[in-house]
């Protein structure tokens, strides 16, 4: 069973191992080579995808897009932070607009980063209340870094907007 | 002539040294410590490490022209970017006896401030864009200076009106660059605009030109020898863009007919003469919709886009660039525009997080092939795509009789494109294709944010990919280590040819 | 016309496939039972198995047909080569309803009888080549034929004079030619040309042309529609032949003026129009050094070397046969020739044994890239080079602004060019364009014949090459499997393009 | 040791590994990756070459030019055949021109083939008799298979010419 997360909740396929590919409802999946991957729903002609795994992701080329599928592995879910505002890329702190205890509204900035000889600005993903700040400025960021902690207003505001 | 420094990386890098080694020079690349192994590094006669990582290796001029010594090359040229509008690098390298391959330093500098260019502009009878010139000389991060820069600001932007365009007088790019709708964005725009400016050019000198909405990106590439000779070669339209950075040029305009070329070619060709211009360079204009056109600013430079005037004017720009370095007359004919070029500019970054840039390895990387395809890059698959520069991996260039036949083989060729391993804006310019105002050639400087407000959104999957998916989430993941290139700083690498 | 099916393989079968994919056309790829997973059966939105190995599967016209009709294509592309110059097939093509992309069957046959064509231009006012057509219908391969047969030639011979070329009257691409010097060769020669045209064409009649020596093989393209217009786009110089194989073609001819380039393509529109052609064609012509030229015959179909003319006429030649064959009129403009532009071919084969044809597995297929650079391929990194086909393995095409410049980005992509596992003929192109012949421009149809009488030496290795092979050596042997791909006789794949 | 067979002879190379690749006299080599190397002379800055081995060559694209390096094999000399004239390339006879007992001059054509559409001929390496002939019209062979055995003259023919 391999799970991917989707836009809203997951999506779970279960290949079945068949006569040298695999087998998913209708369709069948063969392996060309490393990254060439051809696959058939019944009576279709076969078609010819890209696809390889790096790390936690699935990336994949077919009908002229390409895709980024996240794995889901056992036990590793809910590892998306809440509340948290993380560096969207490596870089440089050039400003922190806040300070612990400031109420921010979805979307405010929060910090300026420069990367890539470009300034960016991390928002608020949703209102609430600034419980730390993590970065100073002039500090390099890894991606993913946490910059911000914010406590995120009560769930009856949320629901009331 | 005989060995030329490419003071750049990238793919600009690789189409000037092989534009070197077919006009029969050598070439010499220089990489900072972050890029040993590169693409560039292997296509030139020799290769010669920099001290440090990252761009401020390439920008180190004091570091290139001892490298140009060291390896032998009696010239430099300097791509796009870095360098290549620094005047007093310009002096430096032809005070150590190296031939530059650009203009000279006293025109890069008139065009490189773009208030001084707007006055020369304005005095050779150039039109320009309405607007004010600030004579504020304060460059401090001091709150006091600030304040009084703020002041003279908010004098100027009253007479010149909102919606208005604060610029960076030593910009380029987009950088140091703000759009004020209205007197109260007035001081965090100036505040960040400084700030921008400062960082990347050590100069926050600003000025104001009213916000032309609407209008297109035209430009007119010029080539001058020194031999008196000033010609113009067509014009570009690069009204796609986001963030003030192109993203999707072609040529011709649309919106452009003979008339129309012939006035804005000769406007070109005069802004290149007001300065005594030798070399590659480009006019930029704002073309409004009722033909009006407006100089907007001067590259001193060859320019990103170059490949789509190439395609249709038959002309190679870096080898009149190398000829006219060396003391030749141009080789140019009658301007004849055969059939429609377009280029999309491939980068690194997320279209649909903000347009972020991205990094990670290029785990496959297999750029589109074919007739009328032409594609300018310097990663290969293999690479990794880092931080540390301009997110630009490649140009992706299609010539075709016709525009509609250039639209149809750039979608060919964007769907044929695989890049896997790191995030690319493939497909958001695949999507732009399909917008009426790209098919029918509408397009304008704003077009982007507008038709997407809330930026792009994926494709959804089909049950089909996700069943590959599935599939391939079982084989093991991807080695992406980079070539084990070697990495220390000081060693140079080099291919040979017979 | 919405669908169409390409009735061939390898690299112009891709170049067809892309071009209907750009005019927003399906398309149908067929494939031998031996190139199941070809790289044109992913290129097109379909494909279907043929039954069979070899070229003997692309040759029969019923199942391409049939295959036609079961995947709902409405129109055939022959390619070159193949079905391609048989009226049968046109004729049973457009007997069951389907559009024939080319020109009409009567046509395909006036011009590929040479002797008819050579009678039909004559008439037309066309100059051919002194010689002789021979009224003679036997076929037969029984002896008592063959002696009256060869005793009419040797009469003709007589009065055309030796040396003289025999030519197969159904012939073409060189196959059931032969040289004759003296009388004492013309028996031997006359067998085995007899045989070669009987084994490839089923048709074993000969006539007689005078040898013209030093003379260049110099043909015009032609592009006629079904509204009554015919033009020529200029010429291909073709003068570099080695056993009447093009080897390297380039456009324009530098044997050519204004003055002549007008006379020739008047009088290849003169051949065109004698026929009613539709479709583009190509009149070979041979051209003496004093100006005078013969008609040589006419190609009914697109030509291997078409991508030089439409590098320097900017005209889509396949594009423009969809269009005429969809019954639209041409979308050419003004003949304006802009640069210039060289093709080679690369050659599975080995110019240091007799150019035998070589196999073997592309362990490493690296092609040129670069502006100017065009590469059209059939195949790809992994995959093997079989000797059931035509060793044509791609061609590569250069444009620049001059011959000179061409030459030299001609040199350059030949220098990066890295195929490793199968023998080709890169290393003696590479070569070639060195010759004084080839830089002056003053080439002829024997050349590779004079200046390399012995055969071509490959180069010895320097020792540091040496050494480099010896730690490859140590390294496991690279696995050379080809893909995996199905290789059912029925079964097809495609790939579908949003 | 590696021997490569050469023009006339062979050739012995003896790579020493060092630090992560080779060296060869004044020569440094580095593997790059499976395809590239690295390679240096003293002072001389480093250049790059593709090569792999497949079976028992060495495939090299060095300085814009394609070399194959056939390997001498311990034990696996000598097998080049002497006198025997093989098919360059898989195809078909058309025909065989000589039978057994002809004498015949180096040079002249033994048997017609057939392959790739195109006619070849096989021709004699030397002066001598036939001995042998393994092929038959319309046979189809090999590469390298032996269509016809040649008893080579005399050495002291050999030696008159």
């Amino acid at each position: 069973m391999v799970e991917f997360r989707a836009r809203e909740g997951s999506v779970e396929v279960q290949p079945i191992p068949n006569d040298g590919g695999w087998v998913i409802g209708s369709l069948r999946v063969t392996r060309l080579d490393d990254v060439r991957w051809s696959f058939e729903e019944d009576g279709a002609p076969p078609r010819i995808a890209y696809a390889v795994r790096i790390r936690d992701d699935v990336w994949l080329h077919v009908d002229g897009r390409v895709h980024r599928l996240n794995l889901v592995e056992a036990g590793a879910r809910g590892s998306t932070e809440e509340g948290g505002c993380t560096a969207p890329m490596p870089g440089a702190v050039l400003e922190v607009l806040v300070d612990v205890g400031d109420e921010v509204l979805a979307g405010s900035p929060l910090v300026v980063m420069e990367a890539m000889k470009m300034e960016h600005r991390v928002l608020a993903p949703a209102n609430g209340t600034v419980a730390a700040v993590h970065v100073e400025v002039g500090a390099r960021v890894q991606q993913g870094q946490t910059l911000i902690d914010l406590d995120s207003n009560t769930t009856e505001d949320s629901a009331q907007r | 002539m005989r060995s030329v420094l490419v003071a750049n990386r990238g793919e600009i890098a690789c189409r000037v040294i092989r534009a070197c080694t077919e006009a029969g020079l050598d070439s010499v690349a220089v990489f900072a410590e972050d890029e040993a192994g590169a693409l560039h590094t292997e296509l030139a006669t020799r290769a010669v490490g920099l001290t440090g990582q990252g761009p401020s290796a390439y920008l180190d001029g004091e570091a290139i022209i001892a490298a140009a010594r060291a390896s032998g090359a009696d010239a430099v040229h300097p791509g796009f970017g870095f360098l290549s509008e620094r005047a007093d690098f310009a002096r430096a390298v032809m005070e150590a006896g190296l031939v530059w391959i650009g203009p000279s330093p006293e025109a890069i500098e008139r065009m490189g401030d773009k208030m001084t260019a707007r006055i020369t502009m304005r005095d050779a009878g150039v039109p320009v864009i309405p607007g004010c010139e600030l004579e504020t000389s304060t460059t401090g991060e001091e709150e006091r200076d600030f304040q009084s820069v703020l002041a003279s600001v908010r004098l100027a932007a009253e007479n010149v009106g909102y919606p208005l365009l604060l610029k960076a007088s030593a910009g380029g790019g987009g950088k140091g660059m703000r759009e004020v709708h209205s007197e109260a964005q007035l001081e965090d725009a100036l505040r960040s605009a400084r700030r921008e400016a400062m960082t990347a050019f050590g100069d926050g000198r600003v000025y104001i030109e009213r916000l032309l909405r609407k209008a297109r990106h035209v430009e007119v590439q010029v080539l001058a020898d020194g031999h008196g000779r000033t010609v113009h070669l067509g014009e570009r339209e690069c009204s796609i863009q986001r963030r003030h950075q192109k993203v999707f040029e072609e040529s011709p305009s649309p919106a452009m007919n003979a008339d129309l070329r012939a006035r804005m070619g000769a406007a070109a060709v005069a802004a290149a003469t007001a300065v005594d211009y030798v070399g590659a360079g480009t006019v930029e204009f704002l073309l409004e919709e009722d033909g009006t056109f407006h100089f907007l600013e001067m590259n001193t430079r060859i320019q990103v886009e170059h490949p789509i005037t190439e395609a249709v004017t038959g002309v190679d720009l870096v080898a009149e660039q190398l000829r006219i370095a060396s003391g030749e007359a141009m080789q140019v004919g009658d301007l004849h525009l055969q059939g429609h070029a377009i280029e999309v500019r491939i980068y690194a970054e997320d279209p649909s997080n903000a347009f972020l840039p991205s990094i990670g390895p290029l785990a496959v990387f297999r750029p589109p092939t074919g007739p009328g395809v032409r594609f300018d890059t310097g990663v290969r698959e293999g690479d990794v795509v880092s931080p540390s520069y301009d997110p630009m991996l490649a140009k992706l260039v299609v010539h075709a009789p016709s525009r509609r036949q250039a639209l149809a083989r750039m979608r060919r060729a964007l769907d044929d494109f695989v890049v896997l391993g790191t995030t690319t804006n493939v497909g958001f310019l695949r999507d732009l294709l399909d917008l009426s105002e790209v098919v029918n050639g509408t397009t304008y400087t704003t077009l982007i944010d507008e038709v997407f407000p809330a930026g792009w959104t994926p494709p959804v999957p089909s049950t089909a990919a996700l069943a590959v998916a599935a599939c391939a989430a079982s084989m093991p993941t991807k080695s992406t280590s980079s070539n084990s290139a070697p990495s220390s700083p000081f060693i140079s690498v080099a291919r040979r040819l017979p």
